[in-house]
């Protein structure tokens, strides 16, 4: 896990090598604070993205599976660190290099999977905190941000409605294709997307994503109820 | 600040103070023996609760109403109140169905004191919550669902 | 081990709740609040808290009676709504916490490094919770007010700020990727929108707080350590300056807003 | 050692409602800790609450009741500076009794 996410981090690097303006912040909107003691926040100095950088690093200790690794920023977490998204072309340049880390899967197999156990995986919000013994056996804390089951209360709303994923959007081949993608390096289809990088991140497996695909294109699968 | 916690009697909480405690008059002996209803708060369906209170099949009435929830946060505490209109309430008891023991707890009111009792219960799953009351010898009951949801990263 | 124990929860198990028909309706937890706001529990860690400010402890034997919180030695009333602040004394940008770690160096011998290293709701950083407690109750019902004219505190805030939106660790999250839009939920846990003064002051006057999910009484440091644990970041070093920059940034952006501490949360 | 009660008593035309939290792990013997092992139940069985000398309810409770129980009652008179003394004992034999005057 670690020393693929400092490998995925070099990668990225050198891929985005001379974009050092994306890692510039745009001025965050300022709202005006109602107490009248209050000043207006300080604007954000020139000097300050080293600072922050330094702080981010400082701040923290490894802990048990999670490294200080987890302070240095990717392409990506640089560029969309900010209320503001990259410019285009940035976002585009940045989406290409993501979806050449998609994986697909060897034996063509995209929705064979069990859709009870993809209902599992979408369910867990576990895994890779420093409470977490191993980086293995992670959830996929798709409720945390979806809702699936029309029939799940829990749900988050952070993320677009999956309520009847394939009987709203069928199982063609490219949506299939864009599911998985989606699913293993959502980056790759919105840079910025708040979604981790399931695949790519080493938060699930293949067999696992299978899962979850089945959950969502399996006709029985209470997603699709 | 509410500074009557200052008053707040600083006694008890040993074991050997439940002696100390009955000898000065605080408790009566009997309550150091624990009358403690275990039938009824091991049982595990509706029925066997009802009877193990002695309630049998009380009848449903709308002189008993139920304060708590439509729906809440977390199970692990959930808001109950129960207000009797019935004369002569001398006992309330508040039952979970789906929870692996109903009985949650149970209040016997002297006179003088209101048929108006609130309290906060474990919840594991969505679920009628049940007041069963026992007025002038009857028993009567209502029930109310209650929904509980999950939150939080599940981290 | 909290983890499980949450996980294996209250005698029936949490599984999944049960389906409900309302799946796409808004989940409105007021009612269930507003009856949870009289009896907070919280109310037991204030009163021992209160003991303890007044307890003789520490290798110098002496109490927190002489700490000064901001507003005068002894002055607890109305310190918590405007700290974090810049103490001239220390040189530093302190929130309570680290404020009142100070105060147990200073007067009562208590060794900071006992408190920074050691672990919530365990030894020296549980009776900081429960002094935490007291404070803020202290506080209760005031407006949240900031000053942020010193230099520092301008600094803070802007490092907060970036921090805010700094995503990083292994799911590439940052504090924005939940808290920078309005109505929004995790499971059915609404999310205060940060990024606005109503929302940030909601965030920051809500904490310290009780939670009902595990009967835990957490302090600001131990809602921000948990956050960043669920980001998946490496572990916040206690009262770091992470921790108290977001902790201006929050307080600063709310400034002005009535603080409803210590709060009663899911 | 049993932590303090936080008890409030008010009186208010004739009648006084009381409010009583209390400081208990309201274990249900269910839980497991990390280790797989059960966490034995210790919770309150009964609570009695007196005014002046005089009972004014009892209660039962059973490992449902949440952690740090919160109890609401009123009964009918009391004045200011009246006694209300509420004890509980749990199931492993531990008891608390604390006590507040009449606001």
């Amino acid at each position: 896990m670690n020393s693929a996410f400092a490998l995925r981090s070099a990668l990225l690097s050198a891929a985005i090598v001379g974009l050092a303006a994306c890692g510039k912040k745009e001025e965050p909107a300022k709202v005006e604070a109602p107490a009248p003691a209050v000043q207006a926040p300080a604007p954000v100095a020139d000097d300050l993205q080293p600072k922050v950088e330094e702080m981010m690093l400082a701040s923290f200790k490894a802990n048990g599976i999670a490294s200080l690794d987890r302070q240095k920023q990717d392409a990506v977490q640089k560029a969309c660190s900010s209320p503001t998204q990259p410019d285009a072309e940035t976002m585009k340049r940045l989406e290409a290099a993501e979806m050449a880390t998609i994986q697909w899967p060897s034996d063509g197999n995209y929705t064979g999977g069990d859709w009870k156990e993809g209902q599992k995986i979408a369910a867990s919000g576990r895994g890779l905190t420093w409470t977490d013994k191993t980086p293995d056996n992670n959830g996929g804390g798709c409720y945390n941000c979806h809702a699936m089951d029309p029939n799940e209360v829990s749900e988050g709303t952070i993320g677009v409605s999956l309520e009847g994923y394939a009987k709203l959007r069928g199982t063609s081949e490219e949506v299939i294709k864009y599911t998985w993608g989606k699913l293993w390096n959502a980056k790759a289809y919105n840079a910025c997307s708040d979604m981790p990088r399931n695949g790519y991140g080493g938060i699930l497996t293949e067999a696992q994503i299978r899962h979850v695909m089945a959950y969502l294109f399996d006709p029985q699968s209470p997603v699709n109820q | 600040m509410n500074n009557q916690r200052r008053d707040t009697l600083k006694a008890g909480g040993s074991l050997g103070m439940l002696g100390l405690l009955a000898a000065v008059g605080l408790i009566k002996p009997e309550m150091a023996q624990a009358a403690w209803n275990k039938d009824a708060f091991d049982a595990k369906d509706m029925d066997a609760a009802l009877a193990a209170v002695g309630a049998g099949k009380p009848a449903e009435s709308a002189e008993i109403s139920i304060t708590a929830p439509d729906i809440a946060e977390n199970g692990a505490v959930v808001p109950v109140g129960v207000v009797s209109k019935l004369p002569k309430t001398e006992y309330i008891a508040i039952m979970i169905e789906k929870n692996p023991a109903m009985l949650a707890a149970s209040f016997t009111l002297p006179e003088g004191t209101a048929a108006d009792v609130q309290t906060r219960v474990k919840m594991g799953q969505t679920s009628n919550v049940f007041a069963v009351v026992k007025a002038d010898g009857k028993f009567y009951m209502t029930k109310k669902e209650v929904k509980v949801t999950l939150g939080g990263c599940g981290g | 081990m909290r983890k499980q124990l949450i996980a294996a929860a209250i005698g029936a198990g949490v599984a999944l709740a049960s389906p409900a028909v309302f799946a796409q309706q808004d989940l409105n937890f007021d009612e269930y609040r507003a009856m949870l706001e009289d009896g907070n529990p919280a109310e037991l860690y204030e009163m021992e808290g209160e003991e303890l400010w007044k307890t003789a402890r520490g290798p110098k034997n002496a109490t927190l009676e002489q700490c000064d919180l901001g507003l005068g030695p002894g002055v607890v009333q109305g310190a918590a709504a405007q700290l974090p602040r810049y103490f001239a004394d220390a040189d530093k940008v302190q929130d309570l916490e680290t404020r009142l770690m100070y105060c147990m160096e200073k007067q009562q011998g208590i060794d900071p490094a006992e408190i920074v290293n050691g672990k919530f709701l365990q030894g020296e950083r549980r009776q900081m919770a429960a002094l935490v407690a007291y404070v803020v109750g202290q506080s209760k019902g005031e407006k949240i007010a900031v000053d942020l004219s010193h230099p520092k505190m301008k600094e803070m805030y802007a490092l907060g700020e970036q921090a805010f939106y700094y995503r990083t660790g292994a799911m590439d999250f940052a504090c924005s990727s939940c808290h920078s839009q309005d109505g929004k939920r995790i499971r059915a846990t609404q999310l205060p929108n940060i990024t606005k003064p109503e929302g940030a002051a909601a965030g920051w006057g809500s904490w310290p707080a009780y939670r009902v999910s595990n009967s835990q009484f957490w302090t600001m440091q131990h809602r921000l350590w948990d956050c960043f644990r669920q980001q998946r970041t490496a572990e916040p070093i206690f009262a770091s300056d992470v921790t108290i920059a977001l902790s201006v940034f929050m307080a600063g952006k709310g400034n002005g807003a009535e603080a409803q501490w210590p709060g009663v949360k899911r | 050692m049993a932590s303090p009660m936080r008890i409030r008593a008010a009186a208010k035309e004739g009648v006084t409602e009381v409010r009583v939290l209390m400081s208990h792990v309201m274990e249900t013997g269910q839980r497991k800790d990390s280790s797989g092992a059960l966490i034995p139940a210790h919770f309150i069985t009964e609570l009695t609450a007196k005014h002046n000398d005089k009972v004014v309810l009892s209660a039962e409770f059973g490992p449902s009741v949440s952690t740090n129980p919160y109890l609401a009652f009123k009964f009918n008179g009391g004045a200011k500076g009246d006694k209300v003394a509420v004890t509980w004992v749990d199931n492993k034999g531990e008891t608390r009794t604390d006590e507040v005057q009449v606001s």
